[in-house]
């Protein structure tokens, strides 16, 4: 097997270009890659666009912020496509201003449409959203007398993901409900960053216990879990 | 008149009686949740959470959260012996396919079409519809739970939801704090009652069409 | 939990009928439901479609066969949905015949089919088989420039499938590339029965480690590997 | 004129020279196989099989098979160390999502406008397409191993396939037992000849358009 490239989590944010879309993986903060988004965050890397299950945590009273909230506050999406904003005021309040494209996806289409772009597939119908707004300006199908969405496939640039170990070939293993949308995103985008907790010799993971294929991964960054995460 | 007097418990108490030993089951955020506090002793029900588990457990003592392990409200929780993780393609593979039994939900509205809404207020609250919209499409049986009257007194119950649905004719019950509803045919039937209002107090205060069939009746020791 | 029942290999196969549309797991018959199988061909149940990535190997001059292959010498489909035929003359034999009908579909095609069946999905975009024989009769669409065709969900009434272990549960795990088919029919059909080489209590599989969860199965058969396996 | 003896160890010594460390590669079934043989020392390509893995190794001494790990031929194989196992859906989305970078079948027939043909001959054999379909239309580079005539003399390139097609203007390199082909703009272009066949030779023996371009050469020390 093949060694991938440790680097560290600047290095990793810089790989992120103006203009990327972006997925970044967790779930209200669960399972994101908080030392690269910290890096990204200080970088200041503009215009991205946001694929993400949703815009996380970020409560001005008690000044709880986790997962995409950095990035969001500074402003620097241009378009978030998540499936909810409910925890996160910063963003209804861009959207209501017209300074940040907000656009709501149902969370399972969001992750098969993310699975398809990984798995080549051009789309999928979902009965999800069928008689609701989500289906205006879509395709409309009818298989087996079932009216059913076309939903396209949504690839990205750059996939941000967060896992609990990695082998030093990129093999990936996910901890509990922080495994949500990372592997689905680790195979949808054109350059796969995964941040870990902990990197173990190639050979440390059995093949059957395996959640994402080393082929999916271009580079590790190394971040131990600390108290600040809990 | 009998006095509305808004009563959550008696809402979570009446939907914990619908499942049986096995099924599956999805508790939305909120009410929904207070669901699981009250499923009847002898009854075993497996808890889905769309964030990627099945067999959710209780929020575990203070001291004892584990970061990697929320529900899909990011709340700590816990996973039972013989649970299982899983990401959410699976997850929502598993809500879309028809394997989850009984979706609990609450909502800001829910008419007798079978329409409910619950994820947006135009111009005002957009939190987004999460797995709601899956959910309500993809589960067998779709509960709705709420109280019977807004603050303001006004109907929860309508003839035809006016926010933005969540989904279309997919409601198969409505269980409130005064009856528990059926919808059949464009209609709400009252199938119990929780004294002490009745179907007069019912019919007065819904703005619905409410059909009390020949087996309805008062729903005894809630 | 709730314990799933535990099973004869001869209970399983009685709950197949007549006219049933049977998946079954394994590929050219590793990870085939070997006990299962023997029983359904004794009972010799007829007028089944078998899905299957492939119809099994069958030698008659080595008197080598394995997977399906016994169903298929009792001509006990009417009809085979598979990729390949190509390691078992017989099934081309009774296609050739017109005694056996014979729908051959790529194998990437074959599994999405199976998984969206089980996703609740109504289908998939994909862009194999276009400009070739498979695209005949079925819709083609354009998404971002790329022709696909749209292939329909592919359900079945009963899942003949083969994991390594179960909990009592029914938490399932495969082993290696026994695994194949076998995650994707266990979701994709009414009625789903494992066959397993050994049962173990609940709690003995991690959760992060489960293959198949629980809720997916139905009946449980334990049936220990043999030497007449290898 | 040089007189044609089929060789297909050279096909495979050619097509494994195009490698490069890292490469995730699909040997199909056949001469193709033959390809992991001959990948140069220093380059340590990724061989995925589509039934269920990344990390083909080889063949187990006799003895130690194990039924539960075999290749897409149900032949016994074994893993290499930081391999992994997937289900049949994970496997061909990782073909079909552009993740295999190359991959290597056989061919009935090949032809300039980069269609290939390989799973069935009506009326005669039909063994079904496999995995093939996905691994042409998916796969970064298409490549075609041939032998360049069949026992009939004829030739196996050809203007248009006349049986069925596997898959419709996917082939990006075509490697015979004469010659290392490109195809472009729906014309075999002959990039290397291996000796002792030349251009002229080739374009005498394959019944399709070959250009030879500018920086065209013999293929040495294969």
């Amino acid at each position: 097997m093949v060694e991938k490239p440790v680097i560290s989590a600047l290095e990793a944010a810089r790989k992120v270009q103006a203009g990327n879309v972006v997925h970044v993986g967790g779930f209200l903060g669960c399972g994101s890659p908080d030392a690269v988004i910290a890096e990204l965050a200080k970088l200041g890397t503009r215009d991205l666009t946001l694929v993400c299950n949703d815009s996380s945590i970020l409560d001005q009273k008690s000044g709880k912020r986790n997962g995409v909230a950095p990035l969001i506050e500074n402003r620097q999406f241009a378009k978030v496509i998540v499936s909810h904003i409910g925890t996160n005021a910063e963003t209804q309040r861009q959207m209501n201003a017209g300074e940040t494209e907000v656009v709501l996806v149902p969370q399972g289409t969001l992750a098969e449409r993310i699975r398809a772009a990984g798995a080549g597939l051009g789309g999928i119908l979902t009965g999800t959203g069928v008689g609701t707004e989500v289906e205006e300006g879509k395709q409309k199908l009818l298989v087996k007398d079932k009216v059913y969405l076309l939903e396209e496939a949504l690839g990205g640039d750059v996939a941000l993901i967060k896992a609990a170990k990695a082998d030093r070939a990129g093999n990936l293993r996910y901890s509990k409900t922080a495994r949500n949308f990372n592997p689905l995103m680790a195979t949808a985008c054109a350059l796969v960053i995964a941040e870990v907790e902990e990197l173990v010799d190639i050979g440390d993971l059995d093949p059957d216990d395996v959640h994402t294929p080393s082929i999916f991964v271009d580079f590790i960054v190394v971040s131990p879990r600390t108290e600040a995460r809990a | 008149m009998t006095e509305y007097v808004e009563n959550k418990e008696i809402i979570a108490r009446r939907i914990a009686r619908m499942f049986h030993t096995g099924d599956v089951v999805n508790l939305g955020i909120g009410l929904p949740t207070l669901v699981g506090n009250y499923v009847p002793e002898g009854v075993t029900v497996i808890l889905q959470s769309e964030n990627g588990l099945i067999g959710l457990g209780p929020r575990p003592e203070p001291g004892k959260e584990d970061p990697d392990l929320t529900n899909a409200g990011g709340q700590p929780v816990s996973i039972q012996t013989g649970g299982a993780f899983f990401d959410s393609a699976t997850s929502f593979g598993i809500i879309r396919g028809g394997h989850v039994d009984y979706t609990v939900l609450g909502v800001l509205e829910v008419d007798q079409e079978a329409n409910l809404a619950n994820y947006k207020i135009p111009g005002k609250m957009v939190p987004g519809m999460g797995g709601a919209m899956d959910l309500v499409a993809g589960s067998r049986v779709v509960v709705a739970a709420t109280t019977h009257l807004e603050k303001s007194g006004a109907s929860k119950l309508k003839r035809r939801c006016s926010l933005p649905l969540t989904a279309a004719g997919q409601v198969d019950f409505v269980v409130t704090d005064v009856g528990f509803f059926q919808i059949v045919g464009g209609r709400f039937h009252l199938k119990e009652w929780f004294e002490p209002y009745d179907p007069e107090w019912i019919m007065a205060h819904t703005d619905a069409d409410v059909v009390v069939d020949d087996d309805s009746a008062a729903c005894k020791d809630l």
